[in-house]
Formats: structure tokens, sequence, C-alpha cells
């Protein structure tokens, strides 16, 4: 879905979001609350340039709107794959990134994250996945890779991996299986403009990712795992 | 010029002709001896005539790239059936002249990267192999009854009059100039650079014929560079157990090397393990080798006197510039290396050959061969072979020669010590020891007179694992050799199936020896014996005099 | 004088932390291990490739981690994930001196890709846990394998970055951008390029290291010690951000049309760059200390 | 995958201490983790191993180690990623030198 598509269901009252090279900012009224939106779009790749202008945005927020919420609006084939992007640091670009978007939540702001199209690998990591809560729409893609390319580094057949794939959320791609996992917090069929109410009404600053994967069935030793350590007990899976 | 006189100069005239058809052909192209690049396929087309017998150098390490892909490019219908002579195939034009007709018959020595295409391309009869030898052999014929028309070699600069330069990597050059230039034949060679005055002549100038200029300079293999920090724990057991078991045992002070990682070790424990047991000054100081960047280390220590090389290793040019006591090198500074001699050398001048390989049978017979692949031999046969002509004694030939006559009527005589060196398990678990060499098979597949083993069983005096040291100059029968091999082999199947209380006898007589009958405490073999542990640790051995390629930094 | 990168996770934590007082969570026996290896027919590891647990380090209680970089490179799967995130979290609970994270990663499992991406953001979200709850988090890169991928990220949450030249820090390996844009934009084989590139030196100059020490692990552990003891406050701020933002930006306007690595010294003012390579890590501290490019982190 | 079970009875050295593990699952090595464990004095070993069909060559490999160690009442268990039997052999002395006490002097 194109983003003018779904900034349109999100906000029917009008936004001003506008697109530079791929890059989304913007805001807009959600519930009689002022949102800033950033994101990206056109599947664009995270490279060392839009991950500096999203952080930059998210500075702005921080900085002249305290306390303001935040979504993400996620569409990107993941990080851009270049020599001078590595050379210059893109992972402490991303970091980053993903820094000042941990700030703003601690400053109060809520931050929501938003896959409308497309989230794949490094690009999910430090834009969604950092948010106080991920959401998706159904006909998102979600992976980290594409099963061809994961046969070929874990050597394991493609047909095995399909079959696997069907029914065990690790490998598989798709909102479904990250909702499952916990990596969405919830999966927006329709009423965009009311789910994302209703997400800043509930969003919580801590990490419940392991436990909604644990009660969604989608990771189950996850959290075990976690409170066997924090409780010097041994992992009792559920 | 009579026709009496004509009948015995029928090469001569030939070549007279040929060096015509390209002047009428190049005109203005041709400089004196200097061709322009654009015109070299034009030069082939007119130099070489259908069924020339052609070398090619390709050699171990650089390769006359330039002239190698001009060949591909020559006018089929001038130029057909050619009889390719290379040393060494291992570009894909070496073997596409072939598959285009411009070739049928080929006679080369190792293949290695080419050896599945080489083989596909024999069997569907594109290519006939007239034989596959050792360099020796294959330089040997050169000078009987394989002398080139034409040869295209390289080198790494050219004066207009045609001199060359080889600089370091002279390698098979002079064999193939010298066959070709006095057999009324025509070299070509393909420089990276014409200059007005060479560093020094390595080939003289009117054994040339034609020189050019290539656009890229040739293509050189890094193929002796071991990177330390590859060498496992195993290989420092191993390397222990030849220094103590063999180099001491024998007094070893002229040697060949093979490539791998395991003979990498031991040079990397000479200034270390070796000089801890006293040897230094005792064993391996002189060397038929080329210039292992792992031997840096033992040469700073003092190990080495002398090195004489087949061919250079890139990066070693300026610590072997500053070491001229230890390498051979010209006024100019620079090594010269030959391969011809170097074998030679090897083959006559050294004590012992150790090296290793990928299958060993029962009687001791050592090869390399894959099935599906045609890989050819190399140097090892030669280096790895009792030399039958030698006739100066040195302690270590003698004693090797007594412990294999001893109490049997025979007149005196030494043996060089030839030493395979090997883990029981390859990768993937694929054993050494075997029944029967694959090596039957692909004669088989491939119509070969012989099996293509690479060493003998009866030239093999040691066999060396990690479970232990296998002496078969003391075996006194066939049972005894092939339990001794047995006794050595580890968990493989040929291991298992030894005669336990035969194996303990062997040991007792000192035939077998396990690490702690040699006194070694296994839990010393750790990658803290190695005088360098990584590339960076060679580097800073040579005092910065050595630059390894780019491919073996981390930094 | 031992070669950190030699070492195995497990060797490390003896030669960094103060010998003999390692207590590790979940260890070995406990046999906690990946669920999702078997099916595939991998093998697993009875630590998942990573020890996680609490140690001393210069007297004072510090937690920390190693991952084995031999074990499918060290990659974050969801028990090694998870291992790292309650190790981090019971460091809060336990009000830790400071962590000190052994890093050696490719990054995701690809082998149980989903649960590997999640995971690497929950160990990034508890990093910065553990940084807001006023504890200072160490990161160590000096293995065979680098940190690479989502660790790479990881990494650069920490308060400082400890590498060795020969560790390397980045998000997509040689490899992969060869595959996907070809051996002109990078050329894998090309190991001096790749360490250029990537490697300690190269990042200690950009700023994104703030220490660098030879491959010792002695020097590890000294540099450590001297990382805690220098963070005075290791929460993330908006003044340490702004001023990283600031950094990130100066670097892209200063390195404009730049694609060799050198160049990029070169412009930092270093009129030599080809010999930095080979400068041991003392020398190559001097040389940059009036080269390196400005570094604002949370130990300033 | 496959897995190996062996059990050596008659063992008369005991371990000391806490579980170790030594060696890395990476290609060609294994981890071998060693524990004292009540099994009425015998030996215990279970091999998960990559590589398939080299049962007969664990066996000897595993009979050679009990018969250099002699361990009671000890379980070690394996990972194995294709470990050549003489890295296998080098990896259970490695863990076993590790856990005897210190006056119990090398193999027998």
């Amino acid at each position: 879905m194109d983003w003018q598509t779904v900034a349109g269901q999100l906000f029917p009252q009008g936004h001003d979001i506008v697109e530079h090279d791929n890059f989304l900012s913007g805001s807009a009224q959600v519930a009689g609350q002022e949102v800033a939106i950033i994101g990206t779009t056109g599947h664009t790749p995270i490279g060392i340039e839009i991950a500096l202008a999203q952080a930059k945005a998210v500075l702005t927020t921080v900085q002249q709107h305290p306390g303001r919420p935040i979504l993400i609006l996620v569409d990107t084939q993941g990080q851009r794959l270049r020599h001078r992007d590595e050379m210059l640091g893109i992972n402490s670009y991303m970091a980053h990134l993903g820094k000042c978007i941990d700030l703003a939540r601690r400053q109060g702001h809520t931050v929501i994250g938003l896959v409308y199209d497309q989230a794949l690998s490094g690009g999910f990591i430090t834009s969604g996945l950092i948010a106080s809560a991920c959401y998706a729409l159904p006909q998102a893609t979600i992976r980290v890779m594409g099963l061809p390319a994961m046969a070929r580094i874990t050597k394991v057949a493609e047909e095995r991996l399909t079959e696997l794939a069907k029914d065990n959320p690790v490998f598989a791609p798709g909102p479904e299986n990250y909702l499952r996992m916990g990596g969405l917090h919830g999966i927006w069929a329709d009423d965009l403009a009311g789910q994302l109410a209703r997400a800043l009404a509930q969003a919580n600053q801590d990490d419940q990712r392991m436990a909604l994967g644990q009660e969604r069935g989608g990771r189950l030793l996850a959290q075990p795992v976690v409170d066997a350590i924090r409780t010097g007990s041994d992992v009792r899976p559920a | 010029m009579s026709q009496a006189e004509g009948r015995w100069t029928t090469q001569q005239s030939n070549r007279s002709a040929r060096l015509a058809r390209v002047q009428a052909a190049l005109g203005g192209a041709l400089d004196g001896k200097v061709v322009q690049a654009s015109h070299i396929v034009e030069l082939l087309n007119a130099v070489l005539e259908p069924g020339d017998r052609v070398c090619l150098e390709g050699n171990n390490q650089k390769q006359a790239d330039f002239l190698g892909k001009a060949l591909t490019r020559v006018d089929t219908g001038r130029v057909h059936g050619l009889h390719m002579l290379l040393s060494v195939l291992s570009l894909p034009e070496h073997l596409d002249v072939f598959e285009k007709g411009i070739a049928s018959k080929l006679d080369f020595s190792f293949s290695g990267p080419q050896a599945g295409r080489l083989a596909k391309l024999a069997q569907s009869g594109k290519l006939n192999i007239g034989a596959i030898h050792t360099y020796l052999e294959l330089f040997a014929r050169y000078f009987i009854d394989l002398t080139p028309r034409v040869s295209l070699v390289a080198a790494e600069m050219a004066d207009r009059d045609g001199n060359l330069y080889t600089g370091p990597n002279t390698e098979d050059t002079p064999a193939i100039a010298e066959a070709t230039a006095f057999k009324s034949g025509i070299v070509i060679a393909q420089v990276n650079q014409v200059v007005d005055k060479l560093p020094r002549i390595d080939i003289p100038g009117d054994w040339v014929g034609y020189v050019v200029q290539s656009p890229t300079p040739y293509y050189i293999e890094p193929l002796f560079t071991r990177d330390p920090a590859q060498i496992s724990e195993i290989q420092v057991l191993m390397a222990m157990m030849a220094i103590k078991g063999i180099y001491a045992e024998y007094e070893i002070e002229r040697l060949n090397h093979g490539i791998g990682f395991d003979t990498a070790a031991i040079e990397l424990l000479l200034p270390t393990y070796a000089a801890e047991l006293g040897l230094k000054g005792k064993i391996a100081r002189h060397w038929a080798l080329n210039p292992h960047p792992a031997l840096i280390p033992a040469i700073e220590a003092g190990f080495v006197e002398s090195v004489h090389s087949f061919g250079s290793e890139l990066g070693m040019e300026n610590y072997i510039r500053a070491r001229p006591d230890v390498f051979f090198v010209g006024p100019d500074g620079s090594m010269r290396s030959n391969r011809a001699f170097c074998q030679a050398a090897g083959h006559y001048a050294c004590d012992m050959f150790i090296g290793s390989t990928l299958q060993i049978d029962l009687q001791g017979n050592s090869s390399t061969a894959t099935l599906g692949r045609i890989a050819g031999f190399g140097g090892a046969p030669n280096m790895g072979a009792d030399a039958r002509g030698r006739r100066h004694p040195s302690k270590a030939w003698l004693k090797a020669g007594q412990q294999a006559r001893e109490g049997r009527n025979m007149i005196p005589r030494g043996q060089k010590l030839v030493v395979q060196m090997v883990e029981t398990f390859r990768e993937h678990m694929a054993p050494a020891f075997v029944e029967k060499l694959d090596a039957w098979q692909l004669a088989e597949q491939a119509n070969m007179a012989i099996p293509p083993v690479m060493i003998y069983g009866d030239d093999v005096t040691h066999i060396l694992t990690e479970e232990g040291i296998a002496n078969l100059l003391l075996c006194r029968s066939d049972e005894e050799r092939e339990q001794a091999i047995r006794g050595v082999a580890g968990y493989t199947p040929v291991g298992m199936g030894r005669d336990k209380r035969m194996v303990e006898n062997l040991r007792d007589r000192g035939i077998i020896r396990r690490p702690e009958d040699l006194g070694i405490d296994k839990r010393r073999a750790t990658r803290d014996l190695l005088a360098a542990k990584n590339m960076k640790g060679l580097v800073r051995a040579s005092g910065g005099l050595y630059e390894p390629p780019k491919r073996f930094r981390n930094w | 004088m031992s070669s950190y990168l030699e070492l195995t996770a497990r060797q490390r934590i003896p030669a960094v932390f103060d010998p003999g007082s390692f207590e590790e969570f979940l260890p070995p026996s406990a046999r906690v291990a990946s669920p999702h290896l078997a099916q595939l027919d991998s093998p697993v590891s009875f630590d998942d490739g990573v020890v996680v647990g609490r140690a001393r380090l210069g007297g004072h209680t510090v937690f920390g981690a190693a991952q084995e970089g031999g074990f499918m490179g060290g990659a974050v799967g969801e028990v090694h994930g998870a291992k790292l995130v309650g190790m981090l979290r019971r460091a809060i609970d336990e009000r830790a001196h400071a962590v000190l994270l052994l890093l050696e990663s490719g990054g995701v499992r690809l082998h149980e890709a989903n649960a590997g991406l999640i995971a690497v953001s929950e160990v990034m979200r508890a990093m910065l846990d553990v940084r807001a709850a006023g504890i200072p988090v160490i990161a160590v890169v000096g293995g065979a394998n680098g940190c690479f991928g989502g660790m790479g990220i990881a990494a650069r949450c920490a308060n400082t970055v400890i590498m060795s030249e020969e560790g390397r820090l980045a998000m997509s390996g040689p490899e992969v951008i060869e595959t996907a844009s070809g051996v002109e934009e990078f050329d894998s084989r090309d190991r001096a390029l790749v360490w250029r590139t990537t490697g300690g030196k190269h990042r200690y100059l950009l700023g994104d290291c703030q220490m660098l020490v030879a491959d010792e692990a002695q020097a590890f552990r000294d540099a450590a010690l001297a990382a805690i003891a220098a963070i005075r406050d290791p929460r993330l701020t908006l003044d340490e951000l702004l001023a990283e933002q600031a950094m990130l930006t100066r670097r892209l306007d200063s390195t404009a049309g730049l694609q060799e690595p050198m160049d990029i010294w070169k412009g930092l003012g270093i009129d030599d760059p080809a010999r930095v390579p080979m400068l041991d890590a003392d020398a190559f501290l001097q040389l940059a200390a009036q080269h390196r490019a400005g570094v604002a982190t949370g130990e300033r | 995958m496959e897995t190996l079970n062996y059990r050596f009875d008659g063992g008369d050295r005991s371990l000391a201490g806490m579980p170790q593990l030594v060696g890395v699952v990476g290609s060609g090595n294994l981890e071998v983790l060693v524990e004292p464990a009540p099994l009425k004095g015998a030996c215990e070993i279970e091999v998960r191993t990559a590589a398939v069909g080299f049962g007969a060559t664990w066996q000897a490999v595993m009979a050679d180690f009990h018969a250099r160690w002699r361990l009671a009442d000890a379980r070690i268990s394996i990972n194995d990623m294709g470990a050549t039997p003489a890295v296998v052999s080098l990896r259970l002395d490695q863990a076993v030198e590790s856990l005897l006490p210190p006056a119990s002097g090398g193999p027998a």
C-alpha cells in the first residue's frame, strides 16, 4: 500500500506528511492529540543518509515538542548494501537512530511502529522493533531474508525450509508469524485511525515482547530463559 | 644455397619464412622486435602454422596470460591442430584453444584448477593427451622429442633488443627459451614493461623473436603463502614429531618441503621447538624451496643458510633483496629462480623430501588424484623419489641407506628420505589411508596407461601421522610394511584392520614410534609453539620487509 | 602474551575478568540449547554460543557475556538472545557496577531468523535499559568473526566500544555486499580492504570505537577497567545524541565522494595513510591522537 | 544428525569439581561436556554428531579413551560437527585433565 493511502486512513482529518527522497516526515492529529510521523517509503534501503534524517527528525521532536507521540511508518527492503555505507559505519548510523528513538521513549514520547508495506532485517531493528509497540498491516512483508537466500546460507534445502515455514513461525515470513513471536503487538486489518488511537493509549514503556511470544505460543523458550537467569534457577520450558 | 645445404637447414628456412610473413603482415606495427599489443593476434596468425608444437608458458606461478588469451582469437582457418606444451595448465584459456579446435594435442605436467574441465575435454575427444609428466620430464623432452616451434613466454621487462628481465619469477622461462631458440624456433615474450635499460638480463635478446607489452601485468598466483593462523594443534603435534623423530634422528641438513600447512608448521617450529632441542646448525640448513613466508622466522633465527627457489612468492621481494646471503639474487638485488635447476637440486642434492598427500595405500603408494579430475603431477614426484643416480654421501643419506640394507647381503649405498605427512582423516572424515587408491579408477576412466601415483611406495621411507611415525626403511617384508602403515593409520578402516600384536611388535622394534615413544608431551602441542601465529607475526619477524598480498591480511 | 582473538569465548572470560570470579548463569550443564536447530539437522551447543554470568573486574561486581564466534559465527538465536537479555536484566536487578560484553557475532542466526531478529532488538533495548539504570555498558570487539549485523548496531548502543585492529565492526559482511552489488562494489577477497573498511583502526579514527588495543587479553582487560572508571554518567542524554548527530553529519559531509578508507584518513590529516595498517597499537594511537574524528559518547 | 550412546564399566578414577566444557561446535570441531554423575561406577558417553555413519569409529575412539583414563561416575556429552578422531581424543583429554584432581596424574 502506498504511504498516501495509509496516511489517509490513519489520519482522516488530514496530515502534513511530506516525502523527500523516500524519507517521510510530518505531523497529524490523533484523537485530539498532535502526533509526529517519521518514516520511509518506496521500499527504500536504509542507508546512512536516511538513517541520519530519521534520527534528526526524532531529536527535533524531542527538543521542540516534548512528549509528542511518534509514529514510525516502516517500508524498507533492509539496510543498504554498499561499501561506502559500511566504510562510514552504517551500524553506527542505525544505532544512533535506535538510541534517538529510545531516548524519546524514555523522555515520555510514546513511539509506535507501523509496518505498512515491507520490513526487512536490519532496516527493521532500529525502526519498528525499537518502538514502544509495533504493528503491521495484514498484507505487509516482514522477514529477515527470503527462503532461497536463507537456503544458500544455512545450506538447508529450500524445499525443506519451505516445508518448515508452513507452520513454524521461526522461519516463515509475514506479519502473522511476527505476531505469534511477540515481535508485533497487533495486526491492523481495518479502522487504522481507531487502532492507532488505541495503540497510543495502551502503549507501555517496558519491552513485553518475550512475554507476548510465550503467551501466543510462537516463542516458548525466550521468556523462561530470562526468568531462570533473573531468579537464579533452571529453565522450565513452557 | 645449394640443394645439399638446404636439406639440413629446413628448420632455419622455415623460421626465416615465418619472420618474413610477420614483417609483411605487421609492417609499421612492428618496431624492431617490439610488437604493439593491438596487433598480437595478427602476429600469431603470421607466425604459427598448423600442427605446430607451441609451448605456452603457464608456470606454477606466473602466466603468459595475455598471449594465452590472444591464442584463443587466432584465425582457425590458418592456425589449427596445434600441439600444446604446458608445464602448468591453470587458466581457462589454456583449454579454450582445444574447445575452438585451435589445438588438438596436449603434453603437460600439472593442471590444478582446470583438472575437471580437462577431464571432460579429454573424454569428448577434443583434446588428446600425449602424456602427463613431472616438471623435469617435460623440460627434458623439450630437448629431445618435444622441442617447441614457437614459445609464448612471460617476463617482467624487455628492452628494444629483446633482452628479457624475468625478475624473481624466472621459473620455467630459461628452459623453454633455450629449447626453442637453439632449434630454430621462435620465442615471443609478453612483458609488463618495455624499458631502455634492464635491471639485469635473464634471457639474451638474440634468443627472443618478438616482444609485446601486455596491457595488464601477467597474472601471478601466491601459491606458497600459508597463514599461520590456520595451523591446528594437531599439525603442531605432527611438526614436533617430524622434528624430533626424523630431522634430529637423521640430522637432515639439505631438504625440500611440500607446500601444505603441515610443513608450514615445521618451518614455524624450527626457531622454537627445534632450537630448544639444540638442533640449530645441525638440521635444515640448506633448502630447495620457494621463498615460503613461513620460513622467515627460521631464517631470522639463523637456522637457514641457503635457499634456492623454483619460483618466487608475491610479497617476499624486499625481504629476499635484504637477505642475499640466504637467497640467490642477481647483481640488481632481485632473486633469480629457476624451476629446472631447483628441481634437479631437489632431486639430487637434498637428503629429504617431506610433504602431504591425499591418499596412501597399503604399499605406501601416495596419490593426490581425485575422480573426475586430471590434475597431473607438478614437481613432487621428482622431489619425492630416491635419486638412484646419486653418489655423493651425507650423514642422512647414508643412515637411511644403512637402515634399508641392514642384515641383507647388499652393497652399501645411501637412500633419500621421502616422508609422507598426513592426518589419518581429512575434512569431512575422508580417510587418508585406503585399501585401493582412487587413482586406479581414474586411470580406467581416463584411459591412462598407469594409475597417476604421486609418490611410489618403494620410494616412501616414512609415513608420519598424528598417531606416530612408521619407518618403512626398517621393514623386512611386505607384511611388515603393511602393518607398519596400518599401525599409524589410526581409526581409519585401514588402521582398525591392523594386527594389534604385530603392530606392538613393530613398536618394540622402533619401526612404529608414537609421540610418547619419542618423548613428546602432547600437552605441549599448542599454537603457542609457533614462532609466528598469524600473517602479521611473519611481517614482524621480517622486520617489516615482507609485504603479504592483500588477500592474506587482516589489517 | 596471549592473543584475545585466538581464545574461545569460554577462555576469554577468565582472561578478562578477575580469575576465578565468574559465576555462569545457565551453564552448559543446564543444557539450554536452541530448540530450532534439530529440525534443520544442525548441531546444537549446550550454551547456544554464549556464556553469560556475573564476575568481578578489578574487585567490582561486573556482569558479563562472551559470544562464541566458532559456533554458527556467534549468531543470535532465541536462546542466545534471551540469555543476553536475562543477564542484562539481572544486572539491573542487582545494581551491577558495570556490564562487559565480549561480542563476536554475525548478527541474526538465519536458522531461526525471526526469533533472532526480535532477540537482537531485545538485546539492544535491554542494553539501553541497563544504561538508563545508571550502569555502564562496555562492548569489546576483538574476535576473528567480528561483530556484524544487528550485533554491530547493538555494540554501538554501549557506552564504550573497545576494539583491536583485528576486530571488525560493521553491518553487512563483505561477502553479502559482493553477492548483492558485485565484486566492483566490494571485493570480499581483498582482505586488506575489508580491514581498512571495517577494522579497529578505521573505526577508531572515525570515532566509532573509543579505545583501541593490541590483540592481547590483558590489554582488553586493562582497557575495560579504564573505560568503566572513566564513565561518570552512563545514561543516554539528549546532549550526547545531539553531539553524535553532529559527528555523523560531519562525517557524511567531510567524506563526500570518497570511496577508499585511506582517503578518509588523509582527510583527517594523516599524511601517509598507507603506513597506518602496519603500525602497532602504540604507534598508531600516538599518530591517531592528533587526527581522530571528534567523539561524543557517554564518558565525556 | 545421529545420536550415539556408550557406557563403560570398570573405571576407577573419579572426577572432582564442577562440570567442564571444552571445545566449540564449529566445523571439524566439537564440544565436550564432562560432569561427575552417580552412575554406579560407570562412564556414560552421549555423542550427537552431524557426521552420520561413523558409529564404529566413535566406538573405537571411546573405548581407547576409556582405557586411557578409566573414569568412574562420569557423564560425557558431546556435540560434534565432523571432528576427526584426533581432535575428538584431544578435546576429551583436555576436558578430563581440567577435572581430575592435580595429584592423579596423566592418562594411564
